[in-house]
């Protein structure tokens, strides 16, 4: 014994890497919550060194403009997240609602959004139901639920593509495709969508309390919530948002397949997370999804003008990946990580 | 809307050239890229002066990267595109239009597009009229079974066009055959894995029911190539479609009785370079009549006759073409079924 | 108590009822579903994505979780082709070196994808997936996205070769599964991963080096992903990025379908063959009974709801992320 | 010798352990005792090498050793038992026994099971548990898992020549009168190899069985104490820094209730998994205390009047109206608060601010059409935060960084501002520090004055007494004795202790 503690040298005492000795915390940990635009405006200038022009307002707004169905994609899902689950089912919704427009708007006019926006709120809730009172798994009940919707796409588009009328595209959602002092009306729909999710998140008792579930969900039990109730909301807005999503993709595409939207689901996710949300909820938030989003436009359109070539396109996107969720992530909110 | 209605304007002097398409795991997207890349080379550039736009069947990262690309590079771009699905041809080319580019389309486009309502800017559109030779292929499946027997077709994703129209040949086909017995038909989404299940699924439901396989691609053909033969079934007649090397030496063994070549890598160089020369002012589209517009590609049926030849001239070596020669393999005019 | 313990052992049966219902189901449908030759053609669809379950079900025990594993097939399968067909083309020659070669490979991209997990403390969800993208990229990048071809017949003999009905592959990964369960069940990592899943801080207090073995349990489950991917090539005779496709979804929906939880510390190996054998058998199934293929994605849906819903003791769920 | 020089420690805000200085000779056992939240544990836990202490020396036979994990203090001897249960639910007995050190039972690769089931059932007879060694752990009863644990650290003394340093921290809290017997036989048997730190807050136990006594109080050591000398009126003086009288408990401010208001009644009430019954009333303004041993089935009570479990037999009235559905919500709404026992899980969501924990269980009380009032929740959280003199910089403090006491202040305030007639407390007073704790008792009070009825699982018995109305003494799910407790003819420890084992 004493031998073997011969050999153990006595080593060097420092405090929690996570706090100074006087116990508050440490510069970096109260910079974490400011790294997720630091990332994003780090992003946006290493990318205008070369080439000024991406800085311009127009391309940025562009930038924007483009990212919409994926953000408004992303901000539904960032309400699933934030209570700890995770909605895969949102791909699926937003193609099965690309067709339900497509096919509802001869008939229906502006009242196809409505159509789908229900649809996406029951396909939302269903995932609801199945996650909180049958207790699958999100990952499983979502993409299960995905499954459904899409067989409703590909059986409601009988398996094609189609197309919207011109005219009739132009009266009912022509508003939508304009543009105000240069600035897209999409963007600005976008930007209104998560102002009002920002709000249901802050300004709400269903945003206190979905944060209060992804924080700490028995004690949102213990206080007499029933959080049933909030988990089906939070997945069921998630399926609106993601209705929503589908429903301006196909407005401008002028057009609906049940394949139309492939291609968003893992965006959305990573969205998600680089914005500083990570997958155990009750931390981030829509803001965090707004910058995430467009971290990943940033890091899309880089490849682009560093000249990245085709076959080296997803290394780099993951690896950046990396670098952003390491950079962004709050490692002080997650105690175990696993 | 006519927009940029034959207005003279300068000539871009060295438009950016890039393509815009699915993905690079799959051979009939490498040979439109290797055409690609000998249009550039034709020019004294080098390959990696072609910019890769990868849309992993995202239309919206599609729709995306094209305005990145056009951004950047303005008016100075000659795009080549397959819009990856049918409704997101619309935005792509009034994007590109917009901004003054020129962009060639193949596959995807809806049938109430067309390039002569966007002036210059939206120079031509290819595409492969599949019905017929899919029947031929049908029909050299059908006599192979002796005119009797039962049949299964393995399709692409159900919303695609080429998978629409495949289908269509081959039930097109069937009427003359009475005896040939229609056991089933099921999307394998142009996905070789799932073409191996769905066909070992075929094999329990039908048994020895099937003597022959109709397939929408070469990609599904090999699933089901290997699905048969891990059942000890060497000789069950098969047809593809497009071309792939890999296919035409299966058919020059016999183990594919036809498919249809498309020639991906002309069409790979001569979208691009329709799109460059009307970019540089060589001609001028509008001045062109609608058959050089709106065209079929090249269609060629390789049979187990003619592979071996076939194979020699186009698959172990490219032929050089020149890419000014802009009509003379397509197929005429498109028409529209409605 | 007694009546609580047989409830509970009963419990842990149900997945497997829950397949031979869906078998008789089948049957009842299309009696054709019945049969030797279709089981022999459901092991040979189940066989890789066997592996690659059985793989990731090691990460899901400790609680983590490995969404690499696209980009990991990917990746083993184009450098096995490549090694294969480098060191003479026959498994007969030195070409056999491929295998141990692929797991090996299988073996580092798991340990990196460990590493970044635990060194960088990125939860495993974004660092796996992220460098599943990587390796896809990687796949595509040592291919150019071409495809490359194993005509090897000795190799293709784990498809062709029928041993009492069965292909030779599906015995391989029968005895690869026997192995899963012996590190499951009698080594000390196997063990510790349950450790770990059922108790992080009190493995750690107890005096495991949790992190050491967190990046061992993606180092195994990158080897099964490796045997994954050699399957997956002997049964199509090729090899691309592409042959990484589906895994993700399918293998975590196996997983979880078969009783073993993603929180971690409970199910098994076992547990995933059942899952597996049921996802396979509703793909088979459906086209079998020939349902038309538009609804197919959502009867699976429906199916996988109802299995997973069957096999979860709802009462011992305090709540479900 | 095991010998700490000076040892400190702190964690955000708090200063736990203050220059601590403690030495250990061969074969000795020492008794540690201070308050809750004195640092007891974490001191443990430094020596277990399971938490790394600031400042400071560890010497083993006068070499410095600095462990960085519970292995390398394993390896060298130092095994513990922990205050909390650490056995890992998922796996066997004979697992957790030798969780980390397998090794001696790998043959080629294997796990020999039958040879780790024979030294697993060594262990076992060690403390004298009759069970197969693979059962899974979580089948196994509360005292069943401490004996466990118990053998787990006993396998050290194959495992490693020398000497032994055995921490135990409470280890007695869960045990029957003859299992306390078995352990302290067993410790005294194991001096030749072992010394002992025995952490109890039965003081009686403490001097019976250890050699000398620490006193730590606030993270300092104010006295070592011969157990030859101690008594037990000492050592508890210097514990808590001063005397102890009945008002600590605020007896004086004890009035008379209602006996006429019955808030809450429960007739023959059968809790999942127990087979016995309850039945009580609780009356406006009356403290009512359960008390009983660790398993005795107190928890689930409260947690049925809460909603959170429902009943398989009987009636749950409150006000005279009869509980048809059970659920946390539906109880909330008539007026019940719960405050958990598990603080940090239950209790306070950590992440988010004071106002919003406070409002967390009321929100409908600060919204309108489900928007909130966020004006008013500060407000009201301002307004407890100065009534409760709740230690905050401001209400937008994360509530997980506030201490222990102020953590459980803010649960109080939440119940309390929300207007609860019935409230039932599950060890309020679990980790607080005495100025923490007699701002609760203030609280209790204030809270019987304004009628509010309450239910009390008290952390130590005396705090039951001291409190209380009524004592109901619970064994086996199933109440066995009533006390009244008016002050000045308050039952004595021994008194309930009796009906407790
Ligand atoms: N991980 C931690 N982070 C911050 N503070 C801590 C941590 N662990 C303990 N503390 C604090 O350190 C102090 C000492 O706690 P400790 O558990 O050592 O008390 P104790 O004497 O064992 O009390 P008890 O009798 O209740 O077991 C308490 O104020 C506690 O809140
Ligand atoms: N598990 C934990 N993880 C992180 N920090 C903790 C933990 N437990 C306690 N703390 C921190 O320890 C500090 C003191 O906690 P503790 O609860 O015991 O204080 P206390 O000394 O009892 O305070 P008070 O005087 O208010 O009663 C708090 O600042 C809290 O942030
Ligand atoms: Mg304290
Ligand atoms: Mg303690």
């Amino acid at each position: 014994m004493v031998q073997l503690s011969a050999r153990r040298k006595a080593f060097p005492l420092r405090p929690h890497p996570a706090h100074g000795l006087n116990g508050g915390l440490t510069y970096t940990e109260r910079m974490r919550r400011h790294f997720p635009w630091i990332t994003l405006v780090s992003a946006l200038l290493l990318v205008g060194m070369t080439d000024i022009n991406f800085l311009s307002p127009e391309n940025l707004l562009n930038l924007a403009t483009d990212i919409v169905p994926l953000l408004v994609m992303a901000v539904g899902m960032t309400l699933v997240i934030y209570i700890g689950s995770i909605d895969l089912s949102s791909q699926s919704i937003a193609n099965m609602a690309t067709v339900l427009t497509t096919i509802s708007l001869p008939a229906l006019g502006v009242g196809s959004g409505l159509l789908v926006i229900a649809a996406g709120l029951l396909f939302g809730a269903i995932s609801g139901v199945v996650t909180a009172r049958l207790k699958v798994p999100s990952f499983i009940s979502t993409l299960a639920v995905g499954g459904i919707a899409l067989s409703v796409g590909q059986f409601a588009s009988g398996q094609q593509a189609l197309h919207m009328d011109a005219e009739q595209r132009k009266h009912a959602f022509g508003w939508i495709m304009g543009t105000t002092a240069g600035i897209p009306h999409e963007l600005i729909v976008a930007l209104a969508i998560v102002a009002v999710a920002w709000f249901i998140q802050n300004r709400m008792t269903a945003g206190r309390t979905f944060k209060a579930i992804g924080a700490a969900e028995p004690v949102v039990v213990a206080s007499g919530i029933r959080v049933e109730r909030y988990k089906i909301l939070a997945f069921a807005l998630s399926g609106m948002f993601a209705a929503i999503a589908g429903l301006m993709f196909s407005v401008r595409l002028s057009g609906g397949s049940p394949t139309l939207a492939e291609g968003f689901l893992l965006p959305a996710i990573v969205a998600v997370l680089v914005g500083g949300t990570p997958l155990t909820g009750g931390v981030g938030g829509v803001t965090n999804t707004l910058i995430g989003t467009m971290i990943v436009a940033v890091v899309r359109s880089s490849m682009l003008y560093l000249n990245i070539p085709a076959t080296g396109q997803q290394i780099f996107f993951g690896l950046v990946l990396i670098v952003a969720i390491a950079t962004t992530i709050d490692r002080s909110k997650l105690r175990i990580v696993k | 809307a006519t927009l940029g209605s034959g207005v003279a304007r300068a000539a871009a002097q060295n438009p950016k050239i890039a393509w815009s398409y699915r993905d690079r795991t799959n051979p009939y997207w490498n040979s439109i890229v290797s055409g690609g890349e000998a249009f550039v080379r034709s020019l004294g550039k080098s390959t990696s002066d072609l910019i890769n736009l990868i849309n992993e069947g995202s239309s919206e990262k599609s729709l995306s990267d094209i305005k990145s690309l056009l951004s950047r590079y303005g008016s100075e771009v000659a795009l080549a595109a397959d819009p990856n699905d049918m409704p997101n041809c619309r935005p792509v080319v009034e994007a590109v239009s917009r901004a003054g580019a020129y962009v060639s389309t193949i596959w995807n486009k809806t049938d109430d597009l067309h390039p002569w309502d966007f002036g210059d800017n939206y120079v031509s559109h290819m595409t492969w009229s599949d019905v017929g030779p899919s029947e031929q292929t049908a029909r050299l499946l059908f006599d192979a079974m002796g005119g009797k027997g039962g049949v299964v077709h393995l399709g692409g994703i159900a919303s695609n066009n080429p998978a629409i129209e495949r289908l269509e040949g081959f039930k097109n086909a069937l009427k003359a055959y009475p005896n040939i017995e229609f056991l089933a038909v099921q999307a394998a989404d142009w996905d070789t894995q799932k073409a191996n299940q769905v066909m070992s699924g075929f094999l329990t439901r039908y048994g020895d029911a099937i003597k022959g396989v109709h397939c929408a691609s070469d990609t599904m053909a090999y699933g089901v190539i290997e699905a048969l033969r891990a059942e000890g079934i060497e000789d069950m007649p098969i047809v593809s479609y497009d071309g792939n090397p890999q296919a035409v030496e299966l058919v020059t063994k016999g183990k594919i009785l036809a498919t249809v070549f498309t020639n991906p890598h002309w069409a790979g160089g001569i979208t691009a370079a329709l799109a460059y020369y009307a970019a540089t002012g060589f001609f001028k589209p509008s001045a062109e009549p609608k058959e050089h517009r709106e065209f079929y590609g090249p269609t060629t049926l390789v049979t187990t006759k003619d592979a071996q030849v076939f194979k020699t001239k186009y698959i172990d070596t490219n032929p050089t073409y020149d890419w000014k020669d802009f009509w003379s393999l397509g197929k005429g005019q498109i028409k529209y079924r409605s | 108590m007694n009546q609580f313990l047989a409830m509970e052992n009963f419990r842990k049966w149900i997945p497997l009822l829950v397949l031979i219902g869906l078998a008789l189901f089948f049957t009842a449908v299309n009696p054709n579903f019945l049969s030797f030759r279709n089981f022999a053609r459901i092991a040979i669809s189940a066989s890789p994505a066997l592996m690659v379950a059985v793989g990731v079900t090691f990460v899901i025990l400790m609680g983590s979780i490995d969404l690499s594993m696209e980009g990991t097939v990917a990746v083993c399968a184009v450098l096995f082709a490549l090694m294969l067909n480098a060191l003479g083309g026959s498994i007969a020659g030195w070409g056999w070196m491929a295998i141990p070669g692929t797991l090996f490979v299988g073996a580092i991209l798991g340990a990196i994808n460990g590493l970044i997990h635990v060194q960088l403390k990125i939860p495993s969800f974004m660092a796996s997936l992220s460098l599943g993208f990587v390796g896809i990229g990687l796949s595509l990048l040592i291919t150019g996205g071409n495809r490359i071809q194993i005509e090897d017949p000795i190799f293709r003999s784990l498809l062709t070769l029928r041993i009492g009905g069965f292909a030779l592959m599906s015995y391989a990964a029968l005895a690869a599964l026997l192995i899963a369960w012996f590190i499951q069940d009698n080594t000390t990592i196997g063990r510790n991963f349950y450790a770990i899943g059922g108790g992080e801080d009190l493995a750690r207090s107890s005096g495991l080096n949790v992190g050491k073995l967190r990046i061992t349990g993606f180092v195994v489950a990158g080897i099964f992903f490796a045997l994954g991917a050699i399957f997956a090539v002997a049964r199509l005779g090729i090899a691309e990025t592409e042959t990484g496709r589906n895994f993700m979804f399918v293998s975590v929906t196996s997983v979880v379908v078969g009783g073993t939880a993603l929180r971690g510390g409970s199910g098994g190996v076992w547990n995933t063959l059942v899952g597996v054998l049921i996802v396979n058998v509703i793909g088979n199934g459906m086209v079998v009974i020939g349902l038309p293929d538009y609804f197919q994605d959502g009867v699976l849906g429906l199916l996988v709801i109802a299995a997973v819903y069957l096999s979860t003791d709802r009462r011992s769920l305090s709540f479900v992320k | 010798m095991f010998e700490l020089q000076n040892v400190e420690k702190r964690y955000p805000g708090v200063h736990v352990l203050k220059g601590v200085d403690l030495k250990i000779g061969d074969g000795e056992i020492i008794g540690l005792v201070g308050e809750n939240g004195a640092g007891k544990s974490t001191l443990m836990k430094i020596i277990y090498g399971a938490v790394q202490h600031d400042a400071g020396n560890v010497l083993v036979d006068g070499v410095p050793v600095h462990f960085r994990t519970p292995r390398d203090a394993m390896q060298m001897g130092v095994g513990m038992v922990y205050q909390e249960q650490s056995l890992i639910s998922n796996l066997t007995v004979m697992e957790n026994i030798f969780l980390g050190f397998e090794k001696p039972f790998i043959r080629f690769g294997a796990i020999n099971w039958k040879r780790m089931s024979e030294a697993a059932r060594k262990q076992l007879r060690k403390v004298k548990l009759d069970i197969n060694p693979a059962t899974i752990t979580s089948r196994l009863t509360f005292s069943q898992r401490q004996l466990v644990e118990l053998a787990k650290v006993l396998a050290l003394e194959e495992r490693v020549d020398g000497k032994l340093v055995i921490l135990l921290d409470e280890p007695t809290s869960v045990l029957s009168k003859d299992e306390i017997e078995l352990l302290f036989s067993l410790v005294r048997e194991l001096r030749r190899r072992a010394s002992f730190i025995f952490v109890s807050h039965r003081l009686d136990e403490i001097i019976d069985l250890s050699d000398r006594i620490y006193v730590l109080k606030d993270g300092a050591v104010v006295d070592v104490i011969s157990a030859d000398e101690a008594q037990i009126e000492t050592i508890q003086k210097k514990m808590v820094g001063r005397e102890i009288n009945r008002e600590y408990y605020r007896e004086n401010r004890q009035i008379p209730y209602n006996k006429d208001d019955v808030l809450l009644e429960l007739d023959h009430v059968t809790v999942a998994g127990r087979e016995n019954d309850v039945s009580l009333k609780l009356h406006a303004g009356e403290v009512l205390a359960l008390v009983g041993v660790e398993g005795s089935g107190r928890e689930p009570i409260l947690r049925t009047i809460f909603g959170m479990r429902k009943p398989e037999k009987g009636t749950v009235s409150i006000r005279g109206m009869t509980v048809r559905s059970f659920s946390a919500s539906q109880s909330v709404s008539h007026g019940v608060g719960y405050i958990p026992r598990e603080r940090k899980i239950e209790g306070i969501a950590s992440g988010m601010n004071v106002f919003e924990n406070m409002t967390l269980s009321q929100m409908k009380n600060y919204s309108k059409g489900g928007m909130l009032d966020i004006a008013a929740e500060r407000e009201l959280a301002r307004d407890w935060i100065r009534r409760l003199s709740i230690k905050v910089a401001s209400e937008n403090v994360d509530c997980g960084n506030l201490s222990g006491g102020n953590q459980q202040k803010v649960v109080l305030a939440k119940w309390r501002s929300g207007g609860s007639e019935i409230i039932l407390l599950d060890h309020p007073t679990r980790g607080l520090d005495i100025g923490a704790k007699e701002d609760v008792y203030e609280m209790v009070r204030d809270m019987s004055v304004d009628g509010v009825g309450i239910i009390l699982v008290a952390d130590t018995l005396e705090e039951a007494i001291g409190l209380s109305h009524t004592i109901a003494v619970i064994k086996d799910g199933e109440i066995r004795k009533w006390f009244n407790c008016q002050p000045g003819a308050k039952p004595s420890l021994y008194d309930l202790i009796q009906h407790m084992v």
